[in-house]
């Protein structure tokens, strides 16, 4: 019925941790919900099925959970409703969950044999019987790839995210997403039990993908939630990086790497976990200080929101993996286990490994870029807005929640070998190795598992940086230097809200850089003083980037459906007028497909009466051209 | 061990030289009056004797990134390969971690710049994220594919490697890693052509714009942060792809090693001399040759093993 | 004898088919009728099944006398139009019908194997079904609807009676099924005073 | 027994040419009646014969008998209200009432007929009553779709008394007299001698069946009648004539299956993914409660069938359970959304204040997500079980692949249903405008009734008794 072995334990673990900073907040916020108990009830709902989701022993309580939520979700995202394009957004996500689902009930009902009650165990030995383990592999990564929005299946993540209250975005780009994770750790490991190569490759180039499709885009983005939802993507697809390379490794049969690499990948579901969390919380309360998502409104909220600056601030050192956070002791264990493989002589993987490290270099690149100017514009400069100026610190209890959750951020800092402990107990569940010895021999430095591999200690980084920079602090302190407070040099004018860089003009020169995939649709007005070019009172210019994705997929299908739908709508206004005609030729047709298909097959047979069929129904369906 | 503080004392002592050495050789090669090679040093003290003019705009940040654009720099040095065989060393600290370090000042140092809310700060810091962006990739990726012809991930023990036997057969990405290494140390230190140190005019400035509203100690912090910095990449450079001379007794060995600082210089400003700077527009196709060079020296040692 | 007038039923119902005018075609619906009553009674003689007698002369009071004549007389108050054009070309129909013939008798084929009794009485009821529904989508009007309808019945009947000889439930249902043509026609008849009045 | 069935029918038959104001308030209290039978049928020990062979109730007739009771004593107590929404005359009632006795009558006969005549005639009772309860709204359009209605409900009939000819000149050499009763064909559909002739019987049997429930081609004259008729109408139409045909459908291919499963198999499999990929995309496109449910209804059915075809029992009679009580919900609660105009469904769930309102709004909104198999709704275990039944064919299938793919696109064509239904639900609750509305408390009545039998299709005790009947 329910599991509780080291890896739902471990899970449910990460739940905790997501949660109970949320749950401050989220108290803290809810004087602003309009439908009170409607949001509790549906918030405890959904937290509640994600942990059962995590629990669940057997097929028809996996997907019971699951189906219950999305639900709850997608009626989160519904609580309070700005507008049509909310409703639009909940709705998608909605269609998506129910795609994914789609696909986890046929690989559910493939491995079960219709009696949803078994064990998974018991579903192993079945899935080793199929005929086509590939399917099973397929069903499961679009199944759960497309909750976990990985490229091509995340478009519904920029949307959804941002429509939903800020703690229950925090709570799905947080938590439920992670959700997704555990799926593929419990169904890969224990109902698919032996890999292909090409299933981790293409994991691991689907995962380099995201990260920078999810990057790109949010470097793009002003709504800040939604580049927030963005870098979900980006994180996810590190974390798959590291799972594809696992599974690579344990197919060839290199059973330590693997489990580097799965706890690589376990170590930053957990680490994108903190700060994401972190990031929606700091991002809701200052939402709900300016009353907007958009960034141009804001700026010199360090100011008047110190601890919500200082907190955001630490989660955007640590997501854009800068040492020695969290975030970068995984994406440099991921980095460990890409370069791990130099020795294996497989052409597909040497063409897609350096890829990986590329795509991952350059999305930590370009993650710093973004973080900059998100805090940048955010926090620092002047106000840019009227509310922006007038905004002050959030309540109490939202305030507890987001220093709660920066505590977790440190403690996955600091306390790295004892979480790395738990992972390696959950993947030595799950694939039977334990390495945390290898990787720990000390509790100062995390050792890479290959051969002469690097070693990183961020306790020794962390202490010598404290150091340095108290040294230097010292110094300053006994130099005693006098300060004076003047205005900031603008050319001999006041430095005006106006003078200083949009969040637009700050992702110029990288927006311009990869206009091949943005290419932005950019608005500039301006009002000239009587047609001079140079010369004008008042311009605007605006950049829109629309998802290359979302134009060439999803909008593609939308128009298909359309078409056939047009066309179902016509042939279905035949029978209007001649029901008997239609009647006639149906009757026609299956008592033709009775006698050759299951009496006595012959292709002349075929042929003879597929031209009688045509002739009929040219006769009696369409009639006469007039 | 003592030689290797020394060695780090040594370098931090020698950074304004080196920078102040290009300044006297470009303005020599432009038939200017050369500054004096210790200008670097006389800066110093005197930004430091100064009073410091903190803006109305700024928040906490200025009080705070000056010192976290500095001490990951100072970090770093200690991870920085040997320059003699018999000196001690970090072994283990690979290239995700220095460039870890460094962005991490860089961050700091994009913050500082949009604390102020002048234009420039923004300006300078949006140019700076774009570079740094850029070049990041490139340098993971050339630092990784040299310590793998090293065969072994930590940078220092991967300069002591590839002293001790050179990589004949990995020639060619050998060569690509260098001159993606190259351009790099040009870009991240803000050389001609990607960025110009003399000038501040809002057209050209990178560096520069993000310091503007910076003085006395901060600022004199920023600059021996980026003094040091080109001294990092310098050394880099010269004990990853000049791996010479660390067999020699110890004083020799040293006196190689600076020599090398200092021919790298003296490329540098050459190169300062000799090309103009280039449009903001323009950088990426340098970085891109960078970062293409740096790809290929990674695919033909994996692909190729070349 | 049981041939024959299969061949006759067959035949009047294709030149009903053909046929432009309601009286005529109402004519050929009586006959047809005729000949289906002949052929139970004959069948029901020949092997002794009495209730197929009745059922017979049941067939010949009630569809080869009593409902032409009542249609005669509708068609007559309501003057409905009497020149019925079949809305499918003749050539189609000339090319349609045999194809029919054809294929029903190919799809009975392979029951003669299989069937104590004549698996071509099989294919032709089949094939009087698919007529009297072309028969139904050949003509717009109401009148000749209703004649479709009615065949469409005659030919179950046909069934009824050659496929499977003797049948204990079917004649009831027949009789049935003449319930609900008879609904059907006063449900016309309604439909068509309803629009008389507007 | 059968006195007990058909009794309140014919009190209700002979009430109804009574005055009207006075058997307007006696006949919904008559039609309450028909449900105890229905509970004592339900009971009984099983089979239970009630007229010789001919008239026999296993349990799934006391299944379908007890749950189309169950739907028609709700539709009749929201009938009673018409009224109130749309402006009609007094001596509908009468009508209505007169023919739903025929029609129950009918009904009843078809439902636990053990023999294919008696089920034909209990059928062809039920059609040309319905054809008359179509005509109690004397519109135009009513009368146009009843013509319609008339013409393929005929054609229908006499397809299916054909292929019943058919299947009964199949079995007549083994069983001679006996070959009209299911119980004897079942029995003996092993040793039959000519499957063919029977399998060209069945085909023709189900085509009309098929036509019936509105499968293709025949997709929109079920959709239009229930437009053009009173929303009860229309409820009983998707609710019990449904059943009426379904069950028949049952009886036949459960022999059909012995015959030869595999054909059956994928003649209902290609003739449902025809049907659910024509319904699905009318559903796509169309902008009216009405049709919306009744194109559902048809998926639905579809579904039923393929679950059914594909060994599915338990799953197909959850579905069928699921979905006589939904769908009629849905159409009653349809006729009270559109009392402010018809084709609005933005908004049109909201402004329903009061007790009665409240409980309207929320019956409602949870139908709507019970119809596209949200969790705890029965459909979402009934789709589960069907779906797990049509895998496992696809296993044993030599074209493995082929099978999941079609299955895959099944799934696709639901999944189109589901987006619409999602944005119907979020237009209804979110958008539009907020105006008052009213609803009257037979109405709601109605629906708590049916909410409470759904709960009851939950239980585990109903979900045994659903697999015990397989």
């Amino acid at each position: 019925m329910f599991v509780f072995d080291n890896l739902s334990i471990l899970f449910l673990f990460l739940i905790l941790l997501g949660v109970v900073p949320n749950l401050f907040y989220s108290f803290g916020y809810l004087p602003h919900i309009k439908r009170k108990a409607y949001y509790l009830i549906h918030y405890f709902a959904f937290i509640t099925s994600m942990a059962g989701v995590v629990v669940a022993g057997n097929a028809l309580l996996f997907l019971f959970f699951w189906e219950l939520m999305s639900l709850t979700s997608w009626q989160l995202i519904l609580s309070d409703i700005e507008g049509k394009s909310t409703i639009k957004a909940a709705r998608f996500y909605f269609f998506m969950t129910h795609f994914g689902f789609m696909f986890l009930l046929l690989f559910f009902l493939i491995v079960t044999d219709g009696d949803l009650g078994i064990s998974f165990l018991e579903m192993k030995s079945i899935a080793a019987n199929f005929a086509y383990p590939s399917i099973l592999f397929f069903f499961v990564i679009l199944g759960l790839l497309s909750k976990a929005g990985a490229v091509p299946m995340h478009v519904w993540l920029p949307y959804a995210h941002p429509a939903a209250p800020s703690p229950v975005s925090a709570l799905m780009s947080g938590v439920m997403l992670k959700i997704a994770i555990y799926g593929m750790f419990r169904f890969l490991f224990d109902i698919l039990g032996t890999w292909q190569v090409e299933w981790g490759v293409l994991i691991l180039i689907m995962g380099a993908i995201s990260s920078l499709i999810g990057v790109l885009y949010a470097l793009s983005e002003h709504d800040i939630k939604a580049l927030l939802a963005n870098h979900s993507i980006e994180n996810i697809g590190i974390i798959l990086m590291g799972f594809g390379m696992g599974m690579i490794f344990s197919s060839l049969h290199l059973p330590k790497l693997s489990s580097f690499a799965f706890v690589a990948a376990l170590f930053h579901t957990f680490n994108h976990m903190s700060f994401k969390s972190l990031l929606f919380m700091g991002a809701g309360s200052v939402l709900h200080q300016t009353g907007t998502k958009n960034m141009e409104k804001y700026g010199g909220l360090i100011k008047s929101m110190p601890i919500t600056a200082f907190t955001f601030l630490l989660a955007s050192i640590s997501i854009s993996a800068l040492p020695p956070t969290n975030g970068f002791l995984s994406e440099w264990m991921v980095f460990q286990s890409l370069l791990a493989s130099s020795s294996i002589d497989s052409v597909t993987l040497k063409l897609a490994i350096p890829f990986s490290i590329f795509a991952l270099a350059l999305t930590g690149g370009l993650a710093i870029a973004c973080f900059v100017k998100v805090f940048g514009i955010e926090f620092l400069g002047l106000h840019r807005s009227v509310n922006a100026k007038h905004a002050h610190e959030v309540n109490g209890l939202m305030k507890m929640g987001m220093i709660l959750m920066s505590l977790v951020v440190v403690s996955l800092m600091l306390f790295a070998p004892f979480f790395i402990k738990l992972f390696d107990g959950a993947i030595k569940g799950l694939s039977g190795t334990t390495i945390y010895t290898q990787i720990f021999p000390n509790i100062w430095s995390l050792h890479s598992i290959n051969n002469n591999g690097g070693v990183v200690s961020p306790l020794i980084l962390l202490i010598a940086l404290i150091v340095i920079t108290a040294a230097l602090y010292l110094v300053f302190r006994s130099l005693n230097i006098k300060q004076r407070v003047f205005h900031t040099w603008a050319c001999g004018y006041n430095a005006t809200p106006r003078s200083q860089y949009s969040a637009t003009g700050f992702a110029g020169p990288i927006r311009r850089f990869f206009t091949w995939l943005y290419d932005p649709k950019e608005h500039f007005e301006k009002e000239v003083i009587s047609e001079h070019k140079t010369k004008f009172i008042d311009a605007s210019f605006s950049v829109h980037v629309e998802p290359l994705f979302q134009r060439f997929i999803y909008e593609g299908a939308v128009k298909l459906t359309n078409k056939i739908s047009y066309f179902v709508y016509r042939l279905a206004h035949f029978e209007q007028s001649r029901y008997a005609a239609m009647i006639f030729n149906m009757l026609l047709s299956i008592l033709f497909s009775y006698r050759i298909f299951v009496h006595q097959f012959s292709w002349a047979t075929l042929a003879l009466e597929s031209v009688v069929m045509i002739i009929s129904v040219k006769v009696l369906l369409l009639g006469e051209k007039r | 061990m003592i030689l290797y503080i020394a060695m780090i004392l040594l370098m931090i002592l020698l950074s304004p030289l080196v920078l102040s050495f290009i300044k006297m050789l470009k303005m020599f090669l432009l038939y200017k009056k050369p500054i004096s090679i210790f200008q670097g040093y006389r800066d110093f003290s005197k930004l430091l004797s100064k009073e410091i003019i903190i803006s109305k705009e700024t928040s906490q940040i200025t009080h705070i990134a000056p010192y976290l654009v500095l001490s990951p720099l100072l970090l770093t040095l200690f991870f920085l390969p040997p320059v003699s065989s018999g000196e001690y060393y970090v072994s283990f600290v690979d290239a995700f971690t220095i460039t870890g370090l460094i962005s991490l000042s860089t961050f700091f140092l994009m913050l500082l710049g949009l604390d102020s809310a002048s234009s420039f700060g923004g300006l300078g810091s949006s140019r700076e994220a774009f570079i740094s962006a850029l070049v990041e990739p490139a340098m993971i990726l050339t630092l990784f594919s040299v310590s793998m012809m090293a065969n072994n991930l930590g940078v220092g023990q991967a300069g002591l490697n590839l002293s001790k036997h050179f990589p004949y057969e990995h020639m060619a990405s050998f060569i690509f890693a260098g001159i993606s290494f190259f351009i790099l140390l040009v870009a991240e230190n803000g050389r001609i052509p990607v960025d110009n140190p003399e000038t501040h005019l809002e057209l050209t400035m990178v560096h520069e714009a993000m310091i503007l509203d910076l003085s006395g100690f901060y600022l004199a912090l920023i600059e021996s942060a980026s003094s040091i910095k080109f001294m990092i990449f310098a050394s880099l450079f010269a004990s990853l792809f000049l791996p010479f001379g660390l067999d020699l007794p110890v004083v020799l060995a040293i006196g190689v090693f600076i020599l090398k600082i200092f021919f790298i210089a003296f490329l540098v400003a050459i190169l300062e001399v000799n090309t103009a700077k280039l449009r903001l527009f323009k950088v990426p196709n340098l970085l891109g040759i960078a970062i293409v060079f740096s790809f290929l020296s990674l695919i033909t040692f994996y692909v190729l093993g070349a | 004898m049981t041939s024959f007038l299969i061949g006759l039923f067959l035949a009047t119902l294709i030149t009903a088919l053909f046929t432009m005018r309601l009286y005529r075609l109402i004519l050929w619906y009586s006959l047809n009728s005729l000949s289906l009553a002949l052929l139970a009674i004959t069948i029901g003689f020949h092997i002794g099944d009495n209730s197929m007698i009745v059922s017979g002369f049941f067939t010949l009071l009630l569809k080869a006398i009593f409902i032409p004549y009542i249609l005669k007389r509708i068609s007559l108050r309501f003057s409905l139009s009497r020149q019925i054009e079949p809305n499918i070309p003749v050539y189609y129909s000339i090319m349609l019908i045999p194809a029919l013939l054809v294929f029903t008798f190919y799809l009975a084929e392979p029951i003669t194997n299989m069937l104590s009794s004549n698996a071509n009485y099989v294919a032709i009821s089949i094939s009087s079904l698919f007529l009297s529904l072309l028969l139904m989508i050949e003509h717009k009007n109401i009148a000749p609807k209703i004649i479709g309808f009615l065949s469409i019945e005659n030919s179950l009947f046909l069934l009824g009676t050659i496929a499977t000889n003797g049948m204990p439930m079917l004649i009831e249902l027949g009789i049935f099924f003449d319930l609900l043509m008879a609904i059907v026609v006063i449900n016309l008849l309604f439909k068509q005073e309803e629009e008389v009045k507007e | 027994m059968i006195y007990l069935l058909i009794l309140p029918a014919f009190i209700m038959l002979v009430l109804s040419f009574w005055s009207v104001q006075k058997s307007r308030f006696v006949l919904p209290l008559t039609s309450l009646l028909i449900l105890f039978p229905a509970i004592k049928l339900f009971f009984l020990p099983k089979p239970y014969s009630i007229w010789g062979t001919y008239l026999v109730a296993d349990d799934l007739s006391a299944y379908v008998m007890l749950v189309s009771s169950i739907v028609a004593i709700g539709v009749t107590l929201a009938m009673s209200t018409l009224g109130l929404h749309v402006e009609i005359k007094d001596r509908v009632y009468a009508r209505f009432y007169r023919f739903f006795a025929l029609f129950w009558i009918g009904l009843t006969l078809s439902i636990i007929s053990n023999n294919m005549g008696i089920y034909w005639i209990g059928l062809e009772t039920a059609t040309l009553s319905t054809v008359y309860m179509i005509k109690t709204n004397s519109s135009l359009m009513a009368r146009k779709e009843a013509w319609n209605y008339m013409i393929v409900g005929a054609i229908a009939i006499s397809l299916i008394l054909f292929g019943i000819i058919l299947i009964y000149t199949s079995f007549k050499p083994l069983l001679g007299e006996e070959a009209m009763n299911f119980s004897a064909l079942l029995k003996s559909a092993k040793e039959i001698k000519s499957p063919f002739l029977f399998e060209i019987g069945f085909s023709i049997t189900t085509l009309g069946m098929f036509i019936k429930m509105g499968f293709f081609p025949m997709n929109l004259w079920l959709a239009n009648i229930e437009r053009a008729s009173f929303y009860p109408v229309a409820a009983l139409f998707s609710g019990v004539l449904e059943s009426a045909v379904i069950i028949g459908f049952f009886r036949f291919s459960k022999i059909a299956q012995l015959v030869n499963p595999l054909h059956l198999f994928i003649f209902v499999f290609i003739y449902t993914i025809l049907t659910i990929f024509i319904v699905s995309f009318l559903i796509y496109r169309s902008k009216d409660f009405m049709r919306l449910f009744s194109l559902s209804g048809v998926e639905h059915m579809a579904l039923i069938a393929l679950f059914w075809a594909s060994g599915g029992v338990f799953a197909a009679l959850l579905h069928f359970g699921a979905h006589a009580f939904l769908k009629p919900a849905l159409f009653l609660s349809t006729g009270i959304l559109e009392s402010k105009g018809k084709y609005k469904i933005a908004g049109a769930l909201r402004g329903y204040s009061g007790v009665k309102g409240k409980v309207f709004y929320f019956l409602t909104a949870l139908f709507l997500l019970a119809i596209i198999s949200v969790p705890p709704s029965p459909m979402f275990f009934s789709e589960l079980y069907g779906f797990g039944a049509m895998v496992d064919i696809a296993k044993k299938h030599q074209h493995l692949l082929l099978m999941i793919g079609a299955i895959m696109l099944l799934l696709v064509f639901l999944s189109i249903i589901f987006y619409k239904f999602t944005e119907i639900y979020q237009s209804m609750k979110y958008e539009g405008v907020e105006q008052k509305r009213v609803v009257y408390g037979n109405e709601v009545l109605a629906l708590v009734l049916f909410a409470f039998s759904l709960l009851a299709l939950l239980t585990p005790w109903s979900f045994e008794f659903l697999r015990s009947i397989s």
